[in-house]
């Protein structure tokens, strides 16, 4: 096992029992992520992206197979507070405002007070908030709560970052901004950042690893390590090496993908 | 010097027919005679042998076919006194109803009060010879709310009325007196002896409980004495012991009159009324209402009233 | 101390340490599952009866405050025939369901009356709840004047109580189609009662039912206390009345254990025919489809 | 809100008057019977329409009283009477409000509690739902004067039995609402708590609680009215202690139906004017909470 | 006015009154489309797409400008049911079956039982739906959902079909899937289609015509005729053709749109 690898699964399973009878959500998944990269999920849906991101957070328990995050178990990172989630609505709570709300898991810490106010100041200026702290969600637009739930997944600074499909609800230029300021962050922080979506051009934009994984059992079919620099300005999107990578994980998605859904 | 604490149950809410119990409160008489009493009015369905079996008083007022019932059932009650000497139970029908006797019952209904009120009536069907179940040779036995509206609103033929009370409201609806057709229970030979105060058997083995109860009913006996004579005085009383302050002046002094004139010169038991209330009961006795099915014993002492010069 | 006391004390442990050690039974079989789900509070509701019975004769409760359970038990066995029967008959069979179906099927009726006229809802619904919220107690002996003694003033009783919960969910109900279910009508130019029936009815079953569910409960209490207030002598709340004054407590509790058990079936029947109807609503699917 | 109850004050004026005329109309017909017979006993004198209007709506018993009648009672009996004196319908409001107010504290109390152990414990889910819907189904109401025996007997009088009976009616919607609301938070809302680690505790105050409070506002409405209810049926069995039961209770024992609908009206403003204060708290607590406007 | 023309805009706005002041939702639109066109509109979030839709099928009322439907006002078109509405819910009712939910229109409509039933199965084996007549809607995945209520919107044959967003909740190969589909069956029945989206590469594949709006006041900004051939496999979508267009059309778009959401 390498030192730097943050997240490490080897023959992972997830099999669910339901009353129809089991449905095998992760089988024999195998991947290693190492420290600062930028890692994509992509494949049909219900191929077991949000399961493995999951496992990792320990909100399920593998039924098969190992995986250790930092080295430990993922209950243990967990109660460590090692990773940040981001979900794919931004489940703010409406009875907070944004500054609350990003305070909330600071609370749960038990930052002190001096602490949480500069963090939560911090934060919301990283995600371009500044100014909206008294109000409440939803007096924010969709992109703008989506950008207070990445402000409170990064307020207690973890080293991993999950995010499961945080801008998919979000129109394509929103979409594109948020993007880039994700990217920015990323290279400023040399955070990991496990990242679930459903577009390609998303995936190959951001990704410096994208993950193509395809359902029936939820299995990885293809590991891109992209060419791409690390700089990265928008329209790198019509450049032909950026096509190449995403006609491979368009590929890779179709060969996994079942018609009958 | 400490006052022997009483708590006192009555069988209904604050009205004339308790008058001579509040009057004795207000009037001190039973602090003058070394008494704490505490008076609990009742109400529909509180039912005093049921609060005393429970410890909730010391000495209750019921109907003896009540009390007879509840030593039956084991809640040992004994009568220690009886105020009330005379009854005045009745039951009064409509001039539209047709009825001017007995004969004319069949098929006809009748409004009864239950509770623990219903024995007397029940006996008085048995005697007669009417079932109860309705039907052409039978009489329609209506469980009579509080009120003497069932009559008025012509639901029913008869209904049960107090002289003291429902009997008054009738009147003052407007109906002529003379309208009515009146039964007396007692002068049907079913009469049975009403407001007497009972106590558990167990606590007279208590010779200052005996002495306490006899200083209560001999204080008692004062104030109806002097509701007696001041029927105005003691219906003022009455209405300020009224929490609903639904009372009026005027029926409350026709009521004291009407419950003083009912209490006898001693509050010794009449052995012999009480003999005529066993016997009625015990001559109507059917399952479906089981007041008592056999002779008591002991369910009623002269300690008390003996200690009473 | 005393062996009932401790018997019952032993009672509700062991019941207790059943119960939590069932819960805990992961198991996919159905018939297991339900069986467990069946016994759970079934045992609860033994070791209640247990405990009740221990108690009551540890501590020499007397007999006409709170009889055992096991006294009770065989004066309902003993009074079936009597007075039990008749007492149903008069208050379930004829009270309570007629009542319930005067007073749910005027509501509905009158919901769907005044579903078009917003005027008309805005006026009635506020006016429903205060009339609504006159107690029970008041309206019985009034009903009584109006509509007699017999049963006919006690389902007059439970039409008034059942009447306005009904119409203020089935008005919720009829106004808890989604705008695009309606506009998808409204493109395939459907006709008001076309609407009505294919469309904003099946949505508002849930409400309709939750109705129907809270007013069983109702119409069975409105029903025997209404009674209190002058009946024929015959009926649950006469029953329970007159024999409280006969100090016959046992016969009180049978009658109470016959209204209980009646209200929980009549319940569980309204619910059962829910399930049924509303059998597409994710309460009743429970969660994710296949 | 505000505007909303402006659109509604012409359409709930038209409704209640109405119901006014219809009143007027139904007294005419009920107390008809009566009338006629006072008119067969009387002198045998014809009446011309406008003095059998009036008497049969003076009448001093009537089996409805007209509205104008139940006004001038309500209106005597709260305005010219003493507050402290047992004519007054304040008087007897508040001695119900009381009850109503503690019966009201408990019951939700004990709803919160009770819901808390069933969305906590598993055993408790299973075992006391069923139970709590069927004691729903006593008639708790018909055996209250037992109850209140039964209760002095152990040496609780006065508000106590009346504020329990109480309890027994207002805590099964608390508890039903507060289960639902208890488990309201969406499943995102639960792991978001399980990644930062949260404790139990944590969880139920800061996610639990905060979002089962419009549930909880929505059943203490509910549960208030039924308080109310308890209270004054409390208040029969006891009825020379006075309170709203009391008068009914002493309006029915004295064919007084004018005094009854008095109390009546009373009832139901003191219900509609304890859902309006829920109410009213309600919208201060949602603002605070950042609910729209 | 052209007698082929199906719908025509001129002057069209639309104001909503609301209580913090007028929205302009649309200002003066002016449009034509043609019988067999396929018009996708696309713009940012707000900009009015759905709500000229909605004018269209006569479930909004304009306040400014005519607008003909088959040359009749809208209401009289609705009357004649002469379009079909996708939503972008699926919209069907949880209490019927797949094959009742088809024939909602048709009951409504007035069809003979042996009719509909003839078109429920033509119209069901159409969106490749043949074999789930008995399914209830919960039963079936997202994607299977949206085909049904297609299904439903096509089984009265009207000629004109509006859709909008009808394929926003699903994921990229499932969309591309039926996006061919749709075009098939759109050049099988020679409908007009006018069609709502948010995605460039989705509406340069599908239309011959691409209407870009703009928020604040909706406003029709740009209007492309593709150049592009009828007969369009996917990867049509790598040629510099098509990449030409969608440059055009993010042009359009970046232009109307404020990043301050
Ligand atoms: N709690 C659960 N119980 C049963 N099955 C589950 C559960 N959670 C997920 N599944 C199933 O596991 C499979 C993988 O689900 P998962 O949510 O990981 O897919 P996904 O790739 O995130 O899909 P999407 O793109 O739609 O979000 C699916 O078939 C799903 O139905
Ligand atoms: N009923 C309404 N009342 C008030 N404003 C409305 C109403 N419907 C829509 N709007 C407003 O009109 C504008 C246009 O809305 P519309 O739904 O047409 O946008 P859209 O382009 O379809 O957006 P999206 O891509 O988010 O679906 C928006 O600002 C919206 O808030
Ligand atoms: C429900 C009810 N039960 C009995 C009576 C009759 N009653 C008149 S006076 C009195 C007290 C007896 O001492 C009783 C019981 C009633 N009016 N209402
Ligand atoms: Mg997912
Ligand atoms: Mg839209």
């Amino acid at each position: 096992m390498n030192g730097a690898s943050v997240v490490e699964a080897e023959g992972l399973g997830l099999t669910f029992e339901t009353a129809d009878g089991p449905v095998h959500a992760l089988s024999d998944v195998n991947l290693a992520i190492s420290k600062g990269e930028f890692v994509s999920f992509i494949g049909p849906s219900g191929c077991g992206k949000t399961t493995f991101l999951r496992v990792i957070a320990d909100l399920e328990q593998p039924t098969a197979g190992t995986i250790t995050v930092n080295g430990h178990s993922p209950e243990q990172a967990r109660k460590d507070r090692s990773y940040g989630y981001v979900f794919q609505a931004a489940a703010l709570y409406p009875w907070r405002t944004i500054e609350r709300n990003v305070g909330l898991p600071l609370e749960i810490m038990g930052y002190s007070k001096a602490d949480q106010k500069k963090r939560i100041a911090r934060t919301l200026e990283m995600v371009n908030l500044s100014g909206f702290e008294q109000k409440f969600p939803w007096q924010l637009s969709g992109g703008m709560q989506q950008r207070a739930s990445i402000a409170r997944a990064l307020a207690f600074d973890a080293d991993l970052l999950l995010m499961d499909e945080p801008f998919g609800a979000l129109d394509e230029i929103v979409r594109d901004h948020l993007n880039e300021q994700l990217l920015e962050l990323w290279a400023k922080t040399n955070k990991t950042i496990c990242f679930v979506t459903h577009s390609i051009p998303e995936a190959v934009y951001l990704s410096t690893k994208i993950v193509v994984m395809s359902p029936r059992p939820g299995r990885v079919t293809d590991i891109i390590e992209s060419t791409l620099p690390k700089e990265r300005p928008l329209d790198i999107r019509e450049t032909p090496e950026f096509l190449e990578i995403a006609a491979r994980v368009r590929e890779g998605l179709r060969a996994g993908h079942s018609y009958d859904e | 010097q400490d006052l022997y604490p009483v708590t006192f149950q009555l069988k209904w809410v604050n009205q004339g027919q308790f008058a001579g119990y509040l009057v004795a409160k207000d009037m001190g008489y039973y602090e003058d005679a070394g008494l704490d009493v505490t008076i609990n009015p009742g109400g529909p369905d509180i039912a005093p042998e049921q609060v005393i079996a429970g410890g909730g008083a010391d000495v209750i007022t019921t109907w003896m076919a009540a009390g007879l019932a509840a030593r039956e059932r084991g809640v040992p009650l004994v009568n220690i006194a009886q105020p009330f000497a005379t009854t005045a139970l009745e039951m009064v029908c409509s001039e539209e109803s047709g009825v001017e006797s007995t004969a004319d019952f069949p098929g006809k209904t009748l409004g009864v009060w239950f509770f623990g009120n219903e024995y007397p009536f029940y006996a008085w069907m048995a005697q007669l010879g009417l079932s109860t179940d309705g039907g052409d040779d039978g009489v329609e036995v209506l469980r009579q709310a509080f009120s003497a509206d069932p009559l008025l609103q012509n639901q029913a033929d008869c209904i049960s009325v107090m002289r003291y009370n429902e009997y008054k409201q009738v009147l003052d609806a407007g109906i002529p007196e003379d309208s009515l057709t009146l039964f007396n229970f007692a002068d049907e030979g079913v009469g049975m002896l009403e407001d007497g105060l009972y106590v558990m058997e167990d606590r007279l083995e208590d010779p200052e409980f005996v002495e306490a109860m006899a200083a209560f009913v001999e204080a008692s006996m004062a104030g109806w004495e002097y509701a007696a004579a001041n029927p105005e005085e003691a219906a003022e009383i009455v209405i300020n012991n009224d929490m609903s302050g639904a009372l009026t002046l005027e029926s409350q002094v026709y009521q004291v009159n009407e419950a003083a004139a009912l209490v006898g010169d001693t509050p010794a038991l009449d052995v012999e009324a009480y003999d005529q209330t066993v016997a009625t009961l015990l001559s109507a006795v059917s399952p479906d209402n089981p007041a008592i099915t056999e002779e008591p014993e002991g369910a009623y002492t002269t300690v008390v009233t003996d200690a009473i010069e | 101390m005393n062996g009932w006391i401790i018997t019952a004390l032993a009672v509700w442990l062991a019941g207790w340490g059943i119960n939590e050690f069932l819960v805990r039974i992961g198991t996919r079989d159905r018939v297991a599952a339900s069986a467990i789900n069946i016994a759970v509070p079934v045992i609860f509701g033994v070791v209640l009866l247990v405990v009740w019975e221990g108690l009551v004769r540890g501590l020499n409760v007397p007999a006409v405050l709170l009889p055992p359970p096991s006294v009770i038990w065989e004066r309902l066995l003993a009074s079936i025939p009597n007075p039990i029967w008749p007492d149903f008959q008069q208050t379930f069979l004829k009270s309570v369901l007629i009542g319930y179906a005067i007073g749910c099927g005027s509501a509905f009726i009158v919901a769907v009356a005044i579903d078009r006229s917003p005027f008309l809802k805005r006026g009635l619904l506020p006016v429903g709840n205060f009339v609504s919220a006159l107690p029970l107690v008041g309206i019985a002996p009034i009903m009584v004047m109006w509509f007699g003694f017999d049963w006919q003033s006690k389902a007059a009783v439970v039409v008034v109580m059942t009447f306005f919960p009904m119409l203020v969910n089935t008005v919720a109900g009829l106004n808890a189609t989604g705008a695009i279910e309606k506009d998808l009508m409204a493109t395939y130019a459907a006709s008001y009662w076309q609407t009505l029936a294919k469309l904003r009815l099946p949505m508002a079953w849930p409400f309709i039912f939750n109705a129907l569910k809270i007013n069983s409960t109702l119409a069975l209490i409105g029903a025997i206390v209404a009674e209190f207030f002058g009946t024929p002598v015959v009926g649950m709340g006469f029953r329970i009345s007159a024999a409280i004054g006969r100090l016959q407590v046992d016969m009180v509790w049978a009658e109470i254990a016959v209204a209980a058990l009646a209200g929980s079936l009549f319940y569980g029947v309204i619910a059962l025919i829910e399930r049924a109807v509303t059998f597409w609503h994710p309460s009743v699917r429970g969660g994710r489809g296949g | 809100m505000m505007s909303s109850a402006r659109h509604s004050i012409v359409p709930v004026a038209t409704v209640v008057l109405a119901i006014i005329a219809i009143w007027y109309v139904a007294a005419i017909m009920l107390n008809l019977p009566w009338q006629q017979g006072v008119y067969a006993r009387g002198d045998g004198v014809a009446v011309g329409p406008l003095q059998f209007l009036s008497d049969i709506y003076s009448q001093q018993r009537p089996v409805l009283p007209a509205p104008h009648q139940v006004a001038v009672e309500f209106y005597n009996s709260v305005f010219n009477a003493n507050p402290s004196t047992p004519r007054s319908l304040i008087f007897h409001a508040w001695i119900t409000l009381s009850a109503t107010g503690l019966g009201f504290i408990f019951g939700t109390l004990l709803g919160i509690g009770l819901a808390v152990l069933i969305v906590h414990n598993r055993a408790m889910d299973r075992s006391l739902m069923p139970w709590i819907i069927a004691s729903q189904t006593i008639p708790i109401l018909a055996i209250a004067p037992m109850v209140v025996v039964v209760l002095n007997s152990v040496g609780l009088t006065g508000l106590i039995p009346k504020a329990l009976i109480s309890t027994y009616l207002s805590f099964f919607p608390v508890v039903v609402g507060m289960v639902k609301g208890f488990r309201s938070p969406e499943a995102i809302h639960l792991d978001l708590m399980r990644t930062y680690n949260a404790s139990g505790n944590q969880v139920f105050w800061k996610l639990r609680w905060p979002a089962a409070i419009p549930y909880l506002f929505t059943s203490m409405k509910v549960g208030v009215a039924a308080s109310l209810v308890g209270a004054i049926v409390g208040e029969l069995p006891t009825g020379a202690a006075g309170g709203l039961g009391s008068r009914l209770l002493a309006g029915s024992y004295y064919g007084q139906t004018t005094q009854i609908w008095a109390a009546l009206l009373m009832a139901a403003a003191l219900s509609a004017a304890l859902i309006f204060a829920i109410g009213a708290i309600q919208s201060l607590t949602s603002k605070m909470m950042g609910a729209p406007a």
